[in-house]
């Protein structure tokens, strides 16, 4: 069962990521990155990680993706198709792409992996949630106050660049324009 | 945890009062009043710096996810310093009109990326590493495309975010090798479960390319030039000297205290990454024009002599690379500040337009000679003494071999700072830049930066106290 | 529990996801297919954490929460990304990132 | 013992008065500048006849040979603890007979000079120079080592090339003086090279420790060999090129013409009397290393005397410049001087040559400074150099006819005047040491004889020219010293010098060898006759024998085209083939190497500009494959 | 305030005096006091180590003075003396004086002028007093670094091209000495106890063989860069030429002796067994500077070039005598610095003199010179004569000390190599007398020549300066060579304890 759903998840990751990256319509692809998100929360499910699927669901498929499909609608036409990029980059780039993974494969095959020998711990809300605040070993408080200030200066940082002000006078000679 | 623990916290609460003080100052003062938040957050910055320089305990928080220690302290104090002088030179361009509706969105973002950097220094864990390091980069993106109404700038903002998401998306890759071999991410347990197999390698590797992102080492270094070039130039100056300390600062810490095992391998990725980026860089700087984009090239192959002293592992190394930066900070914001200055004066950036400054303003180019002249390293400047101590330290190590060819691309170095002097001082222009006073903030920023440069160096009881509270291997 | 997958296979899947996304990087022209190919880089990462977490070291939670964190630091990154973004597409009014290249050399 | 310490003024005074005239010449008067110079030289002439006397007749002997004297020695540059150059005075025989003649002639000179160079611009630098020279040449025969003696052989080197550069706007003056002194610096890198190598072998440059025949340096110097000659030798050789130079031998003999450029009292004191002999003197100074230690050397010094001799006699016969003829002679005749050296043996009879080489020395000075100082009263009173303008003089100019006459007749080396005697000696050593050099010797008498004469039947006699003005006898402070060194010329041949100047300083038997001599005086006779025909009268024999030898004598009249062969040295090999090449190699190749250095830097860095595309992707795929290539070379090719 | 540090206190202070002076006339006249009193204080100097040698004070290097600075790498603010760095700075006082002098008249940014030209000779003078490695190093960049400036702004020209080629070379001389040092530093203590840039206190260990045969070439190629060390001396003939006077003599005059020093100091007093071991390499490069620089300067038009393709002869024949490794040999190639500082300085300086006249530096557009401004001309006829070793004049003095010298060394070949060394002195005579004899002698040329005026006083002062110390050394050697020989001493005894001969 669990292998059958392994083989279903990854296929899709996997297709969709490839045709995600490859797609010449840009709504497409951002809906097969929905669904790579999608299979990917399918696979937390399958690692016991409710939570962090439903993280994924919802701030991921949910928030990133809309928000990108937002910009996709503010930025493109839908339907534009881009003319596909130079053979030339595209060779480089899967050369590249092939050559780290199979030296990330390579290297991973070639390594023995040992699980601990400490009993695993019950992953529930309850020691999420302890496990957030606490300020001890294994104990995740200070990330949590670190990536609120930087949750709050992305937001100050996103409104800063995409503010609409009337370009009024600009104090800049001309020559600083080019 | 008692309260008293926070003082270890000290920096980083202090940081972030400061930057809430500004959202609330932005919040409730008088729109018309807008320009003195600038004085107002350089004075609250100007605090929390003096206090950053009190007596603090040492220790670990957070089960040693949050380690203090003097040099990590003196770290962040060299660093508070260097984003205070920023703070002072951006005054005069913040004052200009398209730039006042966002004086306190400049200054939060610019204190949170400082919070971001001290808690990546103080980093026992590579989850709050991670988040800091974050933290210091999204908001400078936003920043550096802080000028909405220049293409440029604009340019620089999405090369700059797009190439750091890529080089965050390797560091994690190779974090999370890290992780899978050694089944932890605290500094202290991955020491010790470190080998020398090659997935870890392969981990450290990719974490090193994300780090060499930050401080611009070849081949990672592409983005630096087009981002110094397009961004405002006190967000490159920021760029250049503040987040490229904090970066070489965290990676010191980490190669010294985290990966001592392979310190054969990065002791050979150092070797190999320093030839290639003093070379590079040298090699691209001399052909430069705009002089944002030359000091650029300059920073880059700064940070190939960087990593000379940490290659050897060493307190000396250490020692002579937090040394450095302190006089790099002042060097290279004496020059970003005499870039400045002329930049918000008449707006022109190219050597080309320097051609006879030393006769409309002769005190603007004798900082500007002498920053450079600390820059390539030339007495009786700082950076003679730095770059001295630099050698000094990969000398220790016996990479004589390393040493020479970094001597000689300072030889190229030299070349192209020379330039820039000859354009200031030989050079006869028609109508050269004309005679103009800048305020006072510019005046008094130079000042400082002027007697860094000069002090830095013969006072060899900073140099002492810095070397005490350094580490080797 | 999933004792019948290696942890292999999930670092493998992940490592080819890793790849695609950099591919990805590599070859998009629009600004956002890139931005998307960033977000395939990232979820790689996190497979590999949650898998390393279940497999070899379920005693701690710490890849679980750099998961968390990746998440939360990808939607902040992602949401100044598109709004560089949408600056970009009012100041050259095309978001190919080939035509982006106002300073070189 | 006698106290010579007071010597030491001898060269200091010319010296002090050079330093006076020189810095404060300008702001005297031209006269008193003169009067100063000549009156200086006046006490010198004094001190020296003095310094004779008490030598020669007061000073003690031992084992009845004149002993050396160090009348004075203080360190001036030490090099290590035996190698150290002294300043001092030394007297010996030799040194005290070239006092007196260099002070005498000095002195005649410094006289006649007052009239002859009258008037003209630069008369207290004249004199200034003349000072210079004479502190030199003192200081040079007064050498207690040979490095002493190097430095006022340079020294003099550089007066004599102030001296014939004199009139330095005229462009042969100072192209001749350049050539002199170039020349004679090429020959003194020999000296100073024989010095080296002296001093290594020996670790002495003093002249007492190295010319003690019974010394350690004699004695072990011939021991070590170099490329088939004994160190010694090749010291002595090199030393010996020195000598050449100075004393204008073949092959460096070029010099001496040319500098007849300078004024005419000039070339009376240094080109003819005292600086040119510097090179005999310094064979002579030496001699116990030549004869005892490097017999080659002084069989080469015999050679080239001899050589030389011929030589320059030759080339005399053809010459129509008067003073050029006279150089010629004045090579000739040191030529005999450096035979008689050459032939000598060291002690006994075999030191004849020794003897009448220096005796040859004394009277030579006497006659040829006359002849000079005659010579230069004739061009005082026509104004050229030719004999080809003149003619007839004897009627306008009885005095300097009258001495010219007698130097003439003591050089061609008739009875009773002095150069019969020295002659007759060097060709009796010559005799009894090598018939070939003597045959050499013989005819150069009888060549001697004819070109003198020519000389003087083509000035005094021969066509009756009409010159613009009426020439006019030089004044008295000109023919005074004309008529001073005519005696000198006829009775300085009755000096003893077998008693005085020998080679170990011991009484040498010697006399009149009659077989000898007898020839000697016909082939002089022979000589003058043979003159007197063709010249007495215009005459067409000499343009017919000009033309019957016409290859020899163009080659004789052309110098036999030595100088034409330096300046082909010179000019194209030096600075065509070195020089030039040199700079040009400067310029481009090693220059072009840093230059090409910088250049590739540059074009590299162009080329690389690619990299920097402002391509976000071509920065990511760096990016990329740089960290794949650093994880593939950490990981499996460097590990 | 020890005597040693006065002479960087007082040009210190004299800059800073210039830098306040508000008018540009008091400018030279301040330069003129400090450097005067510079000199002051070198013939003090000169009493005073003579009259402590004389009161049988023995030691190595007088009045030491020690600080420390830099504790954790021992790096020290360390001073002192011997004859030969006394001997330096009386050579470099009394060139920068004349160099004042001579750059009387310069008017464009003249305040600036002689701040950059009394910051090289601060520099100088650090070098000279340094016995410390590091301070050393640094007072030798200080010196070099004003020389682009000068010669940039001041220069005539292709100024910028040959300012940029000669600091570029050498820095990157200073980049191999930087390498030399720290390698030097590095085994400065083979027992384990403190490193040290101390050069005295390195002198007394011996430095492992193999890192002597790495550090010696690098030191001494690196010296020698300055040194004019064929075929690295090809900034010397375009950087003298394009300078202004006061700076080519003092770059001629006493820069280059930084070279010779140092290489002596460092390179070979404190590596000498690898010195003994290659000397004979370098002794090849530089019979070639010596031999080879003499013919270039025969085929030069340009007068700075003759002189500069001279001086690459002269200070090839200092590194010669160094390298010969003998008392009597080095002894000379202190004296040949000396005098080839001071005879060159003068050279450069009557070059400048005659250029402000005539407004060319072609030989072959100048000519008969002597009639019309007889006291340059004199003046110009002596220094050649300097240069070409008449004895009376210092160049005799210094050239037979090393002729002498070398040719006592015991091995044929390097004999046989001094004989070459020696035929430079014929060369010097032909390009020397070539000069004199078309620019001074024979008729005037160009009736634009018959106004010339002669030298005015601060002319005079500046060549009057350098021929009576010339002179002085040519004429009374013996105490100058005394008391360089008595510091040699030491010196030549660790060589000899190490190579027995």
């Amino acid at each position: 069962m669990a292998s059958i759903m392994f083989i279903l998840f990854s296929a899709m990751i996997i297709v969709f990521s490839i045709l995600t990256v490859t797609s010449r319509k840009i709504l497409r692809a951002a809906v097969y990155l929905l669904f790579v998100l999608v299979s990917t929360s399918g696979l937390y499910f399958m690692l016991n990680y409710q939570f962090l699927a439903a993280v994924q669901l919802t701030l991921y498929a949910g928030g990133i993706v809309v928000l990108i499909i937002f910009s996709i609608l503010l930025t493109s036409h839908i339907s534009q198709k881009f003319e596909s990029s130079g053979w030339k980059k595209n060779i480089f780039s899967a050369i590249a792409a092939i050559t780290g993974a199979i030296l990330s494969i390579i290297t991973i095959l070639d390594y023995r992996f040992s699980a601990t020998n400490e009993a695993a711990k019950e992953v529930n809300m309850r020691l999420i949630g302890k496990s957030l605040l606490s300020v001890d070993y294994d104990g995740y408080v200070l990330p949590f106050e670190v990536i609120s200030v930087l949750l709050l200066a992305a937001m100050v940082a996103a409104i800063v660049v995409a503010k609409k002000g009337a370009p009024k006078t600009i104090g800049l000679p001309k020559i600083n324009q080019e | 945890m008692s309260p008293g623990t926070f003082l270890i916290m000290r920096h980083e609460l202090l940081l972030i009062a400061a930057a809430l003080s500004v959202l609330i100052a932005e919040i409730f003062w008088n729109p018309e009043k807008k320009k003195s938040i600038s004085l107002f957050s350089i004075i609250l910055f100007g605090v929390v710096t003096i206090i950053g320089f009190l007596p603090s305990p040492a220790g670990a928080l957070f089960g040693g996810m949050y380690i203090s220690s003097g040099a990590r302290l003196l770290m962040k104090n060299i660093l508070n310093i260097g984003v205070l002088l920023v703070f002072i030179q951006s005054v005069t361009w913040l004052k200009k009109e398209e730039n006042v509706e966002k004086i306190s969105e400049y200054f939060l973002l610019l204190i949170s990326t400082v919070v971001g950097m001290n808690f990546m220094i103080s980093a026992g864990h590579f989850l709050i590493f991670y988040i800091g390091i974050e933290l210091a980069t999204i908001p400078i993106a936003a920043l550096a495309a802080y000028d909405r109404y220049r293409n440029k700038s604009a340019e620089a903002g999405i090369k700059l975010i797009l190439s750091s998401a890529l080089s965050s998306g390797i560091l994690l890759y190779g974090l999370s090798m890290i992780y899978g071999t050694t089944g932890t991410l605290y500094f202290t347990e991955v020491t010790k479960l470190f080998g020398n197999n090659n997935l870890q390698i392969l981990g450290f590797i990719f974490f090193f390319a994300g780090m060499a992102f930050k401080i611009s080492i070849v081949p990672f270094h592409l983005w630096t030039a087009d981002v110094y070039e397009g961004s405002p130039v006190n967000i490159t100056s920021y760029l250049s000297v503040i987040s490229k300390g904090a970066a070489v600062f965290i990676l010191i810490i980490i190669l010294f205290t985290v990966f001592p095992v392979i310190i054969a391998t990065w002791q050979k990725t150092i070797f190999v990454t320093s030839i290639l980026t003093m070379t590079i860089a040298n090699l691209f700087a001399i052909r430069q024009q705009n002089l944002k984009r030359f000091l650029a090239f300059s920073s880059i192959s700064q940070a190939g002599y960087i990593l000379l002293g940490i290659i050897g592992g060493n307190q000396l190394g250490m020692a002579s690379v937090i040394y450095y930066i302190l006089v790099y900070i002042f060097s290279n914001l004496g020059a970003f500040g005499v870039v400045t200055a002329i930049s918000n004066a008449t707006g022109k950036e190219n050597i080309d337009d320097y051609n006879g400054l030393y006769q409309t303003n002769p005190k603007l180019s004798l900082i500007m000679t002498l920053a450079l002249f600390s820059l390539a390293g030339i007495p009786p400047v700082a950076g003679f003494f730095g770059k001295f101590f630099l050698f000094t330290a990969a000398a220790q190590k016996g990479y004589y071999l390393l040493v020479l060819i970094a001597v000689l691309n300072t030889i190229i170095s030299l070349f192209y700072y020379l330039l820039v002097v000859k354009a200031m001082f030989i050079i006869k222009s028609e109508n050269p830049i004309k005679k103009f006073r800048s305020d006072f903030p510019t005046r008094f920023a130079l000042g400082i930066c002027v007697a860094g440069i000069v002090i830095t160096g013969f006072a060899s009881i900073i140099f002492e106290a810095i070397r005490n509270l350094s580490f080797g291997v | 529990m999933n004792s019948g997958i290696p942890v292999q296979y999930f670092l493998i899947l992940a490592t080819v996801m890793f790849f695609t996304g950099i591919y990805g990087f590599l070859t998009r022209r629009n600004l956002i297919t890139i931005l998307m190919s960033v977000e395939l880089i990232l979820n790689s990462v996190n497979i590999n954490f949650l898998a390393f977490n279940r497999y070899l070291y379920p005693h701690k939670l710490e890849g679980m929460f750099f998961s968390l964190f990746i998440i939360a630091v990808a939607a902040s990154e992602a949401a100044v990304v598109i709004a560089i973004i949408i600056n970009i597409y009012r100041r050259f009014t095309t978001i190919n990132v080939e035509d982006v290249n106002e300073m070189k050399f | 013992m006698i106290n010579f310490s007071y010597t030491i003024w001898i060269p200091l005074l010319p010296f002090l008065m050079f330093i006076l005239l020189g810095l404060a010449g300008h702001k005297l008067k031209p006269k008193l500048s003169g009067l100063l110079g000549t009156g200086g030289l006046g006490i010198i002439t004094v001190l020296s006849y003095i310094t004779a006397f008490k030598y020669f007749f007061t000073s003690e002997k031992v084992d009845g040979a004149y002993q050396k004297i160090t009348a004075l020695n203080f360190t001036w540059l030490q090099f290590t603890d035996k190698l150290h150059i002294d300043l001092g005075v030394l007297l010996d025989p030799i040194s005290v007979m070239m006092l007196v003649v260099i002070s005498t002639v000095s002195f005649m000179v410094h006289i006649y000079s007052l009239g002859y160079m009258k008037d003209e611009k630069g008369f207290e630098r004249f004199f200034a120079f003349l000072s210079l020279f004479s502190f030199s040449m003192l200081g040079l025969v007064l050498a207690t080592n040979i490095f002493q003696m190097y430095i006022f052989w340079e020294l003099v080197g550089v007066s004599s090339f102030l001296l014939i550069g004199f009139y330095y706007q005229k462009p042969s003056a100072v192209r001749a003086s350049k050539k002199a002194f170039i020349v004679t610096r090429f020959a003194d890198l020999g000296f100073l090279i024989g010095i080296l190598i002296l001093s290594f072998n020996t670790k002495t440059f003093d002249f007492i420790t190295l010319t003690n025949p019974a010394g350690s340096a004699i004695a072990q110097g011939g021991g070590i060999v170099f490329l088939g000659l004994s160190v010694m030798t090749w010291s002595m050789i090199f030393v010996f090129m020195g000598g050449v130079g100075k004393s204008a031998m073949f092959p460096f003999h070029i010099w001496l013409p040319d500098a007849m450029e300078g004024p005419t009292p000039v070339s009376a004191l240094i080109h003819a009397a005292t600086m040119v002999v510097a090179g005999v003197y310094l064979v002579a100074r030496m001699f116990p290393i030549y004869a005892l230690s490097a017999p080659v050397a002084l069989n080469v010094v015999a050679w080239v005397g001899a050589f030389t001799s011929l030589f320059a006699a030759v080339i005399a016969c053809t010459q129509t410049d008067i003073k050029r003829v006279l150089a010629y002679s004045t090579m000739s005749q040191i030529g005999y001087m450096m035979l008689a050296l050459g032939v000598a043996g060291y002690g006994g009879h075999e030191g004849l040559g020794y003897m009448a080489s220096m005796f040859h020395l004394f009277t030579h000075a006497m006659f040829k400074a006359l002849l000079f100082l005659g010579a230069g009263a004739i061009i005082h009173a026509v104004h050229s150099n030719y004999m080809t303008e003149m003619g007839g003089l004897r009627k306008y100019l009885p005095v300097t006819h009258i001495t010219f006459l007698i130097a003439c007749l003591t050089i061609a080396g008739i009875p009773p005047l002095s150069g019969f005697f020295s002659k007759d000696e060097i060709l009796a050593a010559a005799f009894h040491s090598n018939k070939l050099l003597f045959a050499i010797e013989y005819a150069v008498a009888g060549l001697t004889a004819f070109y003198m004469f020519r000389l003087y039947f083509s000035i005094f006699w021969g066509k009756d020219t009409q010159y613009h003005h009426t020439p006019q006898e030089a004044p008295a402070t000109m023919t005074v010293p004309l008529i001073i060194l005519a005696v000198g010329s006829v009775f300085s041949g009755i000096i003893p010098f077998n008693k005085l100047v020998t080679s170990d300083g011991k009484i040498l038997e010697s006399e009149i060898e009659l077989m000898i001599a007898i020839p000697s005086v016909l082939i002089g006779l022979l000589g003058i006759g043979v003159a007197y025909i063709m010249y007495r009268k215009e005459s067409a024999i000499p343009d017919r024998l000009a033309a019957t030898f016409k290859y020899g004598y163009k080659w004789a009249y052309n110098k036999f085209y030595i100088d034409e062969l330096y300046l082909f040295v010179t000019k194209k090999i030096i600075f065509r083939y070195i020089s030039d090449p040199v700079a040009w190699f400067d310029r481009h190749i090693v220059d072009g190497t840093m230059n090409t250095i910088a250049s590739v830097t540059q074009n590299f860095s162009f080329r690389i500009r690619a990299f920097q595309s402002g391509q976000l992707q071509k920065y990511a795929f760096v990016f990329i494959t740089g960290a794949i290539m650093l994880a593939i070379l950490f990981i499996y090719l460097w590990k | 305030m020890d005597i040693l540090s006065l002479f960087i206190v007082i040009p210190v202070l004299t800059i800073t005096a210039i830098i306040f002076l508000k008018d540009a006339h008091q400018v030279r006249l301040v330069s003129a006091f400090g450097m005067g009193l510079q000199l002051l204080m070198a013939a003090s100097l000169v009493f005073l180590y003579l009259a402590a040698r004389h009161a049988g004070n023995s030691d190595e290097m007088l009045f030491v003075k020690d600080y420390l600075w830099f504790k954790s790498l021992n790096i020290h603010y360390a001073v002192g003396v011997d004859g030969i760095s006394v001997a330096m700075i009386t050579l470099t006082s009394l060139v920068v004086f004349a160099g004042i002098f001579a750059s009387w008249e310069v008017e464009f940014l003249r305040k600036e002028f002689f701040v950059s030209l009394i910051l090289l000779a601060t520099g100088v003078f650090g070098f000279f007093i340094s016995i410390d490695l590091f301070t050393m190093f640094l007072f030798y960049e200080l010196a070099v670094i004003p020389m682009y400036l000068l010669i940039g702004i001041w220069g005539t020209g292709p100024k910028e091209y040959s300012a940029m080629k000669l600091t570029l070379m050498l820095m990157g001389g200073s980049a191999l000495i930087l390498v030399g040092l720290l390698g030097i530093y590095f085994n400065s203590s083979p027992g384990g106890s403190q490193l040290t840039f101390n050069i005295l206190e390195i002198s007394k260990v011996v430095i492992p063989l193999p890192a002597q045969r790495i550090f010696f070439p690098l030191t001494f190629v690196g010296f020698g860069v300055l040194g004019a060390l064929f075929p690295f001396h090809t900034w010397s003939p375009d950087g003298h030429a394009s300078a202004p006077t006061a700076v080519s003599m003092l770059h001629a005059g006493v820069l280059m002796k930084l070279g010779g020093y140092g290489a002596f100091r460092v390179a070979i007093f404190l590596m000498p067994e690898a010195a003994h071991e290659l000397s004979w390499i370098f002794i090849i490069l530089t019979s070639i500077s010596v031999i080879y620089g003499a013919f270039g300067a025969i085929a030069q038009k340009d007068l700075k070039y003759i002189n500069a393709y001279s001086s690459v002869s002269h200070c090839g024949l200092v590194l010669f005598a160094v390298l010969m490794m003998n008392q009597t040999a080095m002894n000379g190639a202190i004296i040949q610095m000396i005098s080839h500082g001071l005879m060159t300085a003068l050279f450069f300086a009557l070059i400048g003199m005659l250029y402000g006249r005539t407004h060319t530096r072609m030989i072959n557009e100048m000519g008969g010179l002597m009639k019309v401004i007889p006291f340059l001309s004199v003046c110009y006829v002596i220094a050649g004569l300097a240069s070409l070793g008449l004895p009376g004049l210092s160049g005799f003095v210094a050239e037979m000390t090393i002729f002498v010298g070398a040719f006592q060394h015991p091995e044929l070949f390097y004999r046989i190599v001094t004989i070459l060394a020696v035929s430079s002195i014929v060369i010097t005579a032909v390009y020397i007398l070539r000069v004199v004899a078309i620019l001074l002698l024979g008729p005037t040329t160009n009736e634009h020549f018959e106004h010339l005026t002669d030298a005015k006083w601060f002319e005079k002062i500046s060549a009057i300066t350098l021929i009576g110390s010339v002179a002085a050394i040519g004429l009374a050697p013996f105490w100058l060579s005394t008391m360089i020989g008595t510091s040699l001493h030491p010196i030549i005894e660790k060589i000899l304890a190490l190579n027995p001969f």
